[in-house]
């Protein structure tokens, strides 16, 4: 059941990810994304009869790692926003793919 | 039991992607980030209903708390530049309705991506490693009970290390695009309020007192230095919202080696016991304990200091970015 | 016998808690204003909250727990108390008009 | 003396030294001026040397005694985390010592100079100075971790640090563009990596196993397996910048300060490759990829040259026409997927060994030609192709530079580019693809003409491009030192195939020391 839910809100993020334009929905987008796959691991850890430590200690590191990345993010969204006026990345023509992050 | 258990799981799994899905679309960048809060509270006690306590606490300090803190005081200061212009903050709303052959082609690869892994998670084999009883066994014969700390400090502390190094990185990444003065972009009435300073005094001593618990006990049950760290890094967030904590976190030497601290320590003793055992954190015998509960020590302090330097350091507004 | 009347007690007041959560959240979303929803927030809420806990407090039979339990609501209260100053606080200073029968 | 080099602790000094300096470098950004620039310099340099020498150590080692394996903590795999060295790793730890080093002494220069440039800025150039040592340190750090990681989650570790300090190495240019071009970076960067680390879950929880070689033992065409190979796939040809997902390079290859381009240009894309190699042919070599799948890489690979090599003449600055000629010879590096699926067994070690040369030889001349750029760029104030008419006469060695880099963009006779594409062309020949050699051939002619565009007005006799200052000499001399080097990679092939084979996934035959 988890598994799916796990599954499930990585696709809805990743869908998210690449439809928002503003920077900050991205970065929530990813974020959740990044929970959607510390669920699934979760999940697996529960799969015998005895639960498993090391996908948790797994989790553990992926939440600070995430934090961190997300910490930066902002920061260059703040400092973007700063330069530019708006929060969201020039579009670049055909240098923007729009499923350039379909997965 | 069983069954109410069964559909609180139901809810809770249904109510991840949902609650994903209304953040992202929401209208408002402030109710995105409510929502999103509200995701990573749900997402703790899904946690907790899946036997993983030690997720649970990181998650709603770390996840829900901190990374929500940062989300908010970013939008705030995106918002206050703009509020002549706009209430809503800087929202290209022109380019949010994209058109629907874009939506369609994002639509389609995303429904094969979740198609895909779901058949992929419905088809797992048996596992051909039994990892949990490799940990039970070197549990059983080590000095660290706690299976969850055994791992991340004994057999896997490689990369906790690494990741240690991670939130060091970080810091210097936030550092490197330059430095204002400390500013907390929570309304005044936050900020000067006597009774949120009242509570804060009340609340400080409680969450040390919680906080150096969860490093103590980590080592025998759900704890350890993240947790503590993340509990005590929260706290040093709320004391600079309210202004209780002032730090001058500018090029301050000690700040500096603050934030430092935990890696170096971690990496002196990987290579200290390099030298005594001839393998890189190779605990020597009888040292284990002792040397884990001083490295948790060592990050928990770090930890906590450089998730409150990362909420407090916030690029300079004044000068432009020298474009 | 006693296993039973702690049983019915511990019952009565959960669902006492249960009542007080559910007008609260009827509050919540039937008040017209956030002046009017932040009481029935904080009041209701918490009562229910305390109801719970004295009913879970005399199921779980360990004077540690009951007084981790107590403690823990004190810090719900408090914290509960300080928000819901500082959100009528800024919605008054924001503007915020307080809601009157016409 | 060879006792010494057999201690397997050697294995943790190229990740543990630059570690160590960035953790000295961060402590010294709180010094200002010149007393901080000199004790980062000296770190940096120790560092530098340091990751040399052990490299060096391990190619003894492995070398003489096969591929290494190391318990961390003490702990066997799967239970604990190991290191492995083969033939492989050793060559890319070798790649980034040249490079890295290189990459290193021009920064000395380079920020030396531009301190001094503008009172205005210098407030923010402190900070941009003081963080690239760091940052760098760490960027280096994650590298030759990843090269020597033998478990699949440290690998996802190894990911993040990598992007997230090419990413602030990026947003160091400090314009509006390097901010978008960082924050795009990131964004791609993290997105691989979530791709990655959900292929790892998908794997852990059909093996119960992170450790590579118990995976590569357990694995077999099951649906997990494939998920899992696919979102690695896509997640590392994402941060690789395959085509059609390139679209983060050229703005992050060009606004990014020309010491961390070069750097970028020239390693960092390659540490994913490397990933991907480890994880097509090492774990899942017998069972999983079938003989089509690698056609997909190979295809989009081919596509890359071309389109690149079509961008980078339409492009009308340096640095924009060396990041698409990034992507279109990225490409080629794609295409070895397609040539060793092929049925000819004997094919595959050239295909294999010929991409993965070429990552020394594309890291080398690509590095050099973004110095060269820098050097322009630092004397003249821009880049603009068409404003540096005659600009040879000003600056001989950068414009020489940049003709000598070009020989292995092309694979012109002695360099390192034509061993490798010598070897992916007779490998498409051998394998009945024929159409993979014409590809190969097509991108080294459409080199030719991407790079006479910057060339020919740089050598034409009447100089209209005004130089307003002088780089320093180290800036340029390191840059004309490594392309030279690029070119005579090709007489250096014997000993470094003879490396690649120690652990390769396919009998090296006669290659071995040819």
């Amino acid at each position: 059941m988890y598994l799916l839910s796990g599954v499930a809100v990585f696709a809805v993020c990743a869908y998210a990810l690449v439809v928002h334009a503003h920077l900050i929905r991205k970065v929530i987008a990813i974020n959740m994304m990044g929970s959607g796959v510390f669920v699934l691991l979760t999940a697996i850890a529960r799969r015998g009869d005895e639960t498993d430590p090391v996908p948790h200690a797994m989790v553990l590191t992926g939440i600070v790692v995430a934090v961190s990345a997300t910490a930066f993010a902002l920061a260059v969204v703040r400092k973007l926003h700063e330069a530019t006026g708006h929060a969201y990345l020039p579009e670049e023509g055909e240098d923007a793919p729009p499923d350039g992050g379909g997965g | 039991m069983s069954f109410a258990g069964l559909v609180l799981d139901g809810l809770l799994a249904l109510s991840l992607p949902v609650l994903a899905w209304r953040a992202l679309s929401a209208r408002d960048l402030y109710r995105a980030v409510i929502l999103f809060i509200t995701f990573g509270v749900i997402l703790a006690l899904a946690w907790a209903r899946l036997g993983a306590p030690d997720i649970a606490l990181a998650e709603a300090a770390i996840g829900a708390g901190i990374t929500g803190a940062l989300l908010l005081n970013t939008v705030g200061g995106l918002s206050r530049k703009n509020d002549k212009d706009d209430e809503r903050p800087d929202e290209p709303t022109d380019r949010v309705g994209r058109p629907w052959r874009t939506r369609l082609a994002v639509t389609v690869p995303v429904t094969i991506l979740a198609g895909g892994l779901a058949w992929a998670v419905l088809s797992f084999p048996a596992p051909v490693v039994d990892m949990p009883s490799l940990v039970g066994e070197a549990v059983a014969e080590g000095e660290v009970s706690h299976p969850v700390t055994a791992v991340l400090l004994d057999y896997r502390s490689y990369d906790t290390f690494l990741e240690i190094g991670v939130l060091l990185l970080a810091a210097l990444c936030v550092w490197s695009l330059g430095l204002s003065a400390v500013r907390s972009t929570a309304p005044e009435a936050v900020s000067g309020s006597p009774v949120l300073a009242g509570f804060v005094r009340l609340l400080a001593p409680a969450m040390v007192v919680s906080g150096v618990y969860l490093l103590w006990a980590g080592t025998s049950q759900p704890g350890g230095a993240f947790q503590a760290g993340a509990v005590l890094g929260a706290l040093g967030v709320v004391m600079v919202l309210t202004g209780l904590l002032v730090p001058s976190l500018g090029r301050g030497g000690v700040v500096r080696a603050g934030l430092a601290l935990g890696f170096a320590v971690f990496l002196l003793v990987g290579v200290v016991s390099m030298l005594a055992t001839g393998g890189f954190l190779a605990y020597p015998e009888g040292f284990e304990y002792g040397l884990i509960l001083a490295i948790e020590f060592f990050l928990t302090f770090s930890i906590a200091l450089t998730l409150t330097a990362l909420f407090t350091t916030v690029p300079p507004r004044e000068k432009g970015g020298g474009a | 016998m006693i296993p039973a009347l702690i049983n019915a007690a511990s019952m009565f007041f959960v669902v006492a808690g249960a009542f007080f959560f559910l007008a609260g959240t009827v509050g919540l979303l039937r008040f017209p204003d956030v002046y009017t929803r932040l009481h029935s927030l904080t009041k209701a809420d918490n009562t229910g909250l305390g109801l719970m806990m004295v009913g879970l407090a005399i199921q779980s039979g360990s004077i540690l727990v009951a007084l981790k339990m107590a403690l823990a609501w004190l810090f719900v209260l408090v914290s509960g108390a300080t928000a819901a100053h500082l959100i009528s606080t800024t919605a008054l200073k924001s503007g915020l008009r307080i809601w009157r029968k016409e | 003396m060879a006792s010494v080099f057999e201690n397997t602790n050697w294995m943790l000094a190229p990740i543990l030294v630059p570690l160590a300096a960035a953790t000295v470098a961060f402590l010294l950004m709180g010094i200002r001026g010149e007393a901080r620039r000199n004790a980062q310099n000296a770190v940096g340099l120790a560092a530098a040397l340091g990751v040399a020498l052990s490299a060096l150590a391990l190619w003894a080692m492995v070398s003489g005694g096969g591929p290494v394996r190391y318990e961390l903590g003490g702990w066997e795999a799967p239970l604990g985390i190991n290191l492995y060295a083969d033939g492989l790793s050793v060559f890319m730890l070798i790649t980034t010592a040249i490079v890295g080093g290189a990459g290193s002494v021009y920064a000395l220069g380079y920020f030396s100079g531009r301190e001094g440039e503008d009172a205005r800025r210098r407030e923010d150039l402190q900070d941009e100075t003081g963080s690239f040592w760091p940052l760098w340190m760490f960027l280096w750090a994650s590298m030759n971790g990843m090269f020597l990681a033998a478990d699949a989650f440290n690998l996802y570790i190894t990911l993040e640090i990598l992007g997230l300090s090419a990413a602030a190495l990026i947003t160091l240019g400090g314009t509006r563009m390097a901010f978008s071009a960082g924050m795009r970076y990131l964004m791609v960067s993290l997105l691989g990596s979530l791709a990655y680390l959900l292929g790892v879950a998908l794997l852990y929880g059909s093996f119960g196993a992170l450790d590579l070689a118990t995976l590569g033992e357990a694995a077999s065409p099951i649906p997990p397996v494939w998920a899992a190979l696919a979102l690695i796939s896509l997640g590392m040809a994402l941060k690789t910048g395959l085509f059609p997902l390139h679209f983060w390079m050229p703005a992050a290859y060009t606004s990014a300060p020309s010491a961390a381009s070069a750097i970028l240009a020239g390693l960092v894309g390659k540490a994913s490759f490397y990933l991907l190699l480890r994880v097509w042919f090492d774990v899942f070599g017998g069972s999983a990829p079938p003989e089509y799948a690698g056609q997909i890489p190979g295809v989009l690979g081919a596509v890359a040259i071309v389109w690149g090599a079509v961008m980078a003449m339409r492009q009308t600055r340096i640095k924009t026409l060396l990041a698409y000629s990034s992507v279109s010879q990225m490409g080629y590096l794609f295409l070895l997927f397609a040539l060793v699926s092929g049925a000819a067994p004997e094919r595959s070690f050239e295909a294999w060994g010929g991409g993965v040369y070429l990552v020394l030889a594309h890291a080398c001349a690509k590095a050099a030609m973004f110095m060269a750029a820098g050097v322009v760029i630092y004397s003249v104030g821009h880049d603009e192709i068409p404003r540096l008419r005659g600009i040879f006469q000003k600056l001989p060695i950068s414009v020489a530079t940049f003709a000598v880099g070009g020989i292995t963009m092309m694979g012109l006779p002695t360099s390192g580019g034509f061993t490798a594409k010598y070897l992916l062309f007779t490998a498409s020949v051998g394998t009945g693809q024929w159409w993979y050699g014409l590809v190969v051939l097509a991108g080294s002619i459409l080199a030719a003409l991407y790079l006479l565009r910057f060339l020919n007005p740089a050598l034409i006799q009447v100089p209209t491009a005004k130089v307003y200052r002088d780089a320093p000499q180290i800036m340029s001399g390191t840059a004309f030192v490594l392309a030279i080097f690029s070119v005579f990679l090709g007489l250096m092939s014997a000993p470094l195939f003879e490396l690649l084979s120690v652990g390769a996934p396919f009998p090296s035959g006669t290659m071995g020391g040819s």
